[in-house]
């Protein structure tokens, strides 16, 4: 072997930094309509391609094209419509109230809508979604009620998790939302553990479990499906690719060498690549992967191609990192938009509409807040009462935590 | 009352759970058909089928997550860790995780699972086979953390776990599975079946969690120990002839401190004792909480002795294993101070 | 000399050891183009390029996992942590890997590698962005764990870390990152331009691990604090008026036990501090060393003030943090002891 | 959707348990010289079938066939074979040893030394291995001194680990054989970082991973996988499929559901997929992923295909979990046999030939075992010094362990 040459390392950049020109032209966008759609039974090596692919239902018309368009109704598509819109209004309403310094922290999913209201959409009562941070629309699908979710993030006196979380790491069991970790990843492989769990029991239940694309480095992605292809477990594993983690583009990931749905394919596990930002192709693709479950068929992992519009968090400031105008060269464009183009082709709704549509919601979202400040915020209070945190550390409190809740009242 | 192994004791503890409890799940590496690499588990995917009992990959980060998330669907997962040495890749699952869910969920969901897991020296297994990490858990609110000195407990206190609604570390003494050692590795071995605490009833019955148990009564000094140790403390008072009054924690968290300080305010002595390392071991805790409670009672400091501040040698297991030779230097010591 | 906030100071140190030796590679997550969360590596992926300072996966496993290879390589890896309470996953490789190399291949290879993690609380970062966990570090032998409470320290002391030749855990107090905090919370913020020990030097120096600062000389009582605690306990000291020499451990493992000794044995009488939760964490292990080096010189016990054993609330974080209040009450209560 | 039927939990059941028939039928086993052989600068996605084919040199006949027939001349082959032939020697007598008391344990690994032997001849010096315990193969093919790896296994006194580690973890860094940990999977992601550390040096220097099948279910498996897919280091990822994990077979860590080469498709990574039992093959392949790494075109994954002939460790029964005669079943023979027939179809080597060679390698092996024998036993001792234990924790040893190894001392 002749003398080698020196090594360099191979470091990720990203298409544009600040100043410079939005450009998305990685992300092959085939056209709507165009993916096939296999039977649930497929196996997985039969539809490797769909990895490499993306589903995409709603075409540039407003037309709802090719094998995977549901067949959702009017009435459906614009309780859709309307989730979203809420969603949106929630997150916009939650954002200033961080700033005027009502809360802490905030954390809003803007651009990535379609995503939680669809999935939600496609499960039923009993079902168990292990959410991230940005899921806030499975609740808000099926109507749970936005003060609640207010008094979470205000950490307010009602607040259901009794002032111990950060914002919007809601848990509500009884709406199929697990207990959000502030953890990366670690709630992954605990769905996969849910569904062997409802399997075990010969339940009928389907577990999902949700990670951001650049969560999937960690190692509880791996377990989750390691164990998920062992063992087959009714369990929808959802994959949202949003292009970044913080500042992190998604090649540090590793977008630059495979997609994040081609990750199920060294596992056996079938997977689908979607348009994140298209209402009706996220139904249907979960609905094909939540009957897999359901029919004992095992698990599915489901790529969502979208884009996060907004900063990382209230502490983010992205345009540090990325070009102002990125958002509006995003190719897959708003889900919002889209769904009401598409309404508005089926004639099933108008611009008067929406914008009365869009009132309404504004003015239910503020309503919630006056009521929920009611109930407090973390500024001002009330909270639970303080001696509450010597609570749930444990079914029954120990001797040393009634030790040291009694120090604390004693300083107070 | 039938006798029985520190192995055959933890069995039928999960053969009788499994069998009053169909939400009893026992998994970990080798643990199905194998039945363990201890035979804790020999027969029981046998008797209960392969979906209560089985095999996982080597996933200690996959096993510790997916018994949570069974755990909050509402089963009762025994987890296996085939040794403590490799619970570190699923310490985040069980910090972050097990611990904190009922807390951080208000009581929302829950995580009543079991992690057993063997721990301990004295089988020349080296560095990766002999540590005792009891102190990681202990750190950590949300945590019970437990360790069994003899059969009979080591039943009651894993049925007491698995019943328990929060997560329980269950630590096993491998050295004393099969027989009690009290550190004197050059004498013949000892069957279970010679010592009183192996009578171990077959039915049902707990031993509650966060109660010490006096292993020897004494009035000169109080020897704290738990698992293994308390072997050798008995070993190290008979041999000094020092009237130790050896207590077997049992429960580290919940701790008996009713039963600690009772004890040592008779004696006004303290020693403490366990094979991990020394520097913030949980021994660290309890001389800490003695001289915090009871320092007007003490004649003497609280001594401790543990294991070295190094890994495990292969070859030099006996010079580091806290053996009754330096526990009975220490009650000596701790006598003749002041 | 300038006077720099910790941020500053610690970037000026990493400036400064990859201006000075190519084999300092600096990474994380967010660290390279973007400069970190904290923003304490801002600016050095511009100046010393993308192999030197780059981003990472989100994998803290992988984190630490790289940095032992790239230290049994020849490198001198300064890998960051989010946050610490983002540790665990990365945990195995520190304590079964990094701590152990150099021990189990007898210095065949070594892992000289810093991690730094910013830590601790009073940010309304809830339970996952408010942990300290440096009992967890302490209690493993091959680690070294370092903890800096003021601007000038932290630039030493990260120097120091980054030559020396083992694993050191480099902890970052991140309430002090842009000003000291004394636990007030409710009064005006402070900025570091007006402490003392934010007067930095521009070049290299070191500050050496393993030995303990006098933050406040006193005669009354000796205070053990690190990181945060240290400026609580001068408040509570102020305050109270209870003359207490502060020491500023600064260095957990290795402990300057000498420091220690000195003082406690003029004094009488000991304080330990820390914001982690109460049991098993490190003031259990100093407090253990105290009574049992200087048992006789004690008037009173040793009495801790730590956090509680709960996770960090979101909404009650003044009434988990240990602030001037219950310190001043500690202190008091010690000097009335018997 | 109709109302679902009750889910059941699928658990792997291998093809045969004790007392059962020996079936290998799922290891589909192409003829040799069937697999292509693609340019080292092919793309990931463009090999994707070798993940799912076996590349194989050594045919039936013991003809090296097809485009992967590397050239190496009888010299080479014989060095393999001896170096084949003395790993399984040496393993048989430590086994012995170990039964005898005279140490506490011991792994050998029969049935897979052509893997690590012949892996061997494709690095430079310099390189660097991070071997599992079943690679003595690395070593030895480097003829290390035998002496010195008993020395290890006895934990005598001229052990160069000084008595730290159990037997056959060795550490020998002048031998490119990184230390071996006893927990599972920890050094592959280390081994990329020293392949990123080579890389960000301007060096030529390549590193090779090591873990079992079974281990690949590690996180450190995934974080390997993710820091290479992103940073493409000069890294060669070996995964030694040995078709158990003590008692589990394959299909518990996944192999029911696609080979452990796919893996590597989710990162972007090439992959090969092995006969493990082939020297040539082995060597061929190695070769290719090394070169590939010296290239700077970044990291390869192979899976080597073979078969654990014997117990995991001195402390394990097989017979309790598997066929007694399974061994005699795998399809993919004798690694030695193989080699030794095709110097014989060469005319480069003859049956008398190999028993004279055999009983030089016993006699050399036994010899070195009664010269380490002299140097003690952890049995008999002498030991490194009781006080050593407290050297190496640190660089520097700190008071707290020279006041223990006082107490130490005082105790003894
Ligand atoms: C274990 C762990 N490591 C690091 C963090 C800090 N962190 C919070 S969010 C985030 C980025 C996550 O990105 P991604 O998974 O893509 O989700 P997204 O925010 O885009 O929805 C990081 C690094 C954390 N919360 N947990
Ligand atoms: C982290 C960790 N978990 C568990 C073990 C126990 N253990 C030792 S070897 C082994 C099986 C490994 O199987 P595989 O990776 O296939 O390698 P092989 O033994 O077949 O070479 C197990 C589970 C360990 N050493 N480390
Ligand atoms: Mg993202
Ligand atoms: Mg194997």
């Amino acid at each position: 072997m002749t003398e080698p040459r020196a090594l360099s390392l191979h470091v990720p950049t990203p298409p544009a930094r600040p100043g410079g020109r939005p450009d998305f032209s990685h992300v092959g966008i085939p056209r709507a309509g165009e993916a096939r759609r296999p039977p649930v039974d497929v196996g997985a090596h039969e539809i490797h391609d769909l990895a490499y692919s993306v589903i995409r239902v709603l075409n540039r018309d407003g037309e709802a094209v090719g094998p995977w368009a549901p067949e959702l109704d009017g009435e459906a598509l614009k309780q859709g419509l309307r989730a979203m819109m809420r969603t949106r209004a929630f997150d916009a309403r939650m954002m200033l109230a961080q700033r005027a310094g009502k809360t802490s922290f905030y954390m809003q999913c803007l651009g990535e809508e379609a995503i939680a209201c669809a999935f939600q959409t496609a499960l039923r009562p009993g079902d168990m979604n292990f959410p991230t941070y940005r899921q806030p629309g499975l609740l808000i699908a099926q109507d749970h009620p936005l003060v609640e979710m207010m008094d979470e993030i205000f950490s307010n006196a009602r607040d259901p998790l009794r002032g111990r979380q950060m914002p919007v790491l809601y848990s509500v069991k009884k709406a199929g939302f697990f207990s959000v970790s502030g953890n990366l990843g670690t709630q992954y492989v605990q769905a996969v553990g849910w569904a062997m769990a409802s399997a075990i029991s010969g339940d009928t239940k389907v577990a999902a479990g949700w990670i951001g694309e650049g969560s999937t480095a960690e190692s509880d992605f791996h377990a989750a499906l390691v164990f998920a292809s062992v063992f087959r477990p009714p369990v929808v594993l959802n994959v949202v690719n949003n292009q970044y983690a913080i500042s992190s583009f998604q090649g540090v990931a590793g977008g630059e060498n495979a997609t994040f749905a081609a990750r199920a394919h060294g596992y056996g596990i079938p997977s689908l690549r979607v348009d994140g930002n298209d209402y009706l192709a996220v139904h249907a693709a979960a609905c094909w992967a939540v009957e897999r479950a359901r029919r004992n068929l095992g698990s599915t992992l489901i790529e969502f191609v979208t884009y996060r519009a907004g900063p990382h968090s209230s502490s983010d400031d992205p345009s540090r990192y990325r070009p102002k105008q990125e958002s509006e060269a995003w190719p897959l464009g708003d889900p919002i938009e889209r769904l009401k183009r598409h309404l508005v082709v089926l004639g099933a709704w108008s611009e008067e509409r929406h914008a009365q549509a869009q009132a309404e919601i504004e003015e239910e979202v503020l309503a919630a807040q006056r009521e929920a400040e009611r109930h407090g915020t973390l500024q001002n209070g009330p909270h639970a009462p303080a001696a509450s945190m010597f609570e749930d550390v444990f079914q029954e409190m120990p001797w040393h935590l009634r030790e040291q809740r009694a120090q604390m009242e004693e300083n107070r | 009352m039938p006798r029985m192994t520190m192995v055959e004791a933890i069995r039928s503890a999960l053969d009788g759970a499994m069998e009053r409890d169909a939400r009893v799940v026992v998994f970990g590496e080798d643990v199905g058909y194998f039945g363990g690499v201890f035979r804790v588990t020999d027969g029981l995917q046998k008797k209960y089928g392969a979906s209560r009992c089985f095999d996982t990959p080597i996933s200690e980060t996959g096993i510790v997550g997916v018994a949570i998330g069974m755990a909050a669907y509402g089963l009762r997962p025994v987890a296996e860790i085939q040794f403590a040495d490799y619970m570190y890749p699923g310490y985040d699952q069980l910090v972050s995780e097990a611990a904190r869910l009922r807390y951080r969920s208000a009581g929302d969901f829950t995580a009543p699972m079991v992690v057993r897991m063997p721990c301990g020296g004295g089988i020349f297994g080296g560095q990766t086979h002999s540590q005792s990490p009891e102190a990681l858990f202990t750190h950590v609110c949300g945590l019970k953390t437990v360790i069994p000195s003899n059969p009979h407990d080591a039943k009651g206190l894993l049925l007491a776990a698995i019943e328990d609604e929060d997560p329980v570390i269950f630590l096993e003494p491998k050295r004393i599975y099969n027989g009690p050692f009290n550190g004197h590795h050059d004498r013949p071995s000892v069957p279970w079946a010679q010592h009183p605490r192996s009578e171990t009833p077959e039915g049902h019955y707990t031993v509650p969690l966060g109660h010490a148990a006096v292993a020897r009564a004494g009035e000169a000094v109080t020897v704290l120990a738990y698992g293994t140790m308390v072997h050798v403390a008995e070993a190290a008072a008979e041999e000094t002839g020092v009237d130790a009054e050896i207590l077997d924690l049992r429960t580290l968290v919940p701790l008996d401190i009713a039963a600690i300080e009772a004890s040592v305010r008779k004696t006004g002595r303290c020693v403490v004792l366990h094979e991990a390392t020394r520097t913030s071991g949980f021994g660290a805790e309890l001389a800490a909480q003695v001289q915090e409670r009871l320092f007007y009672h003490l004649e003497a400091p609280v001594l401790r002795v543990t294991g070295w501040d190094t890994p495990y040698p292969h070859a030099h297991e006996w010079d580091y294993f806290p053996g009754p030779a330096r526990v009975g230097r220490a009650l000596r010591d701790v006598m003749e101070a002041a």
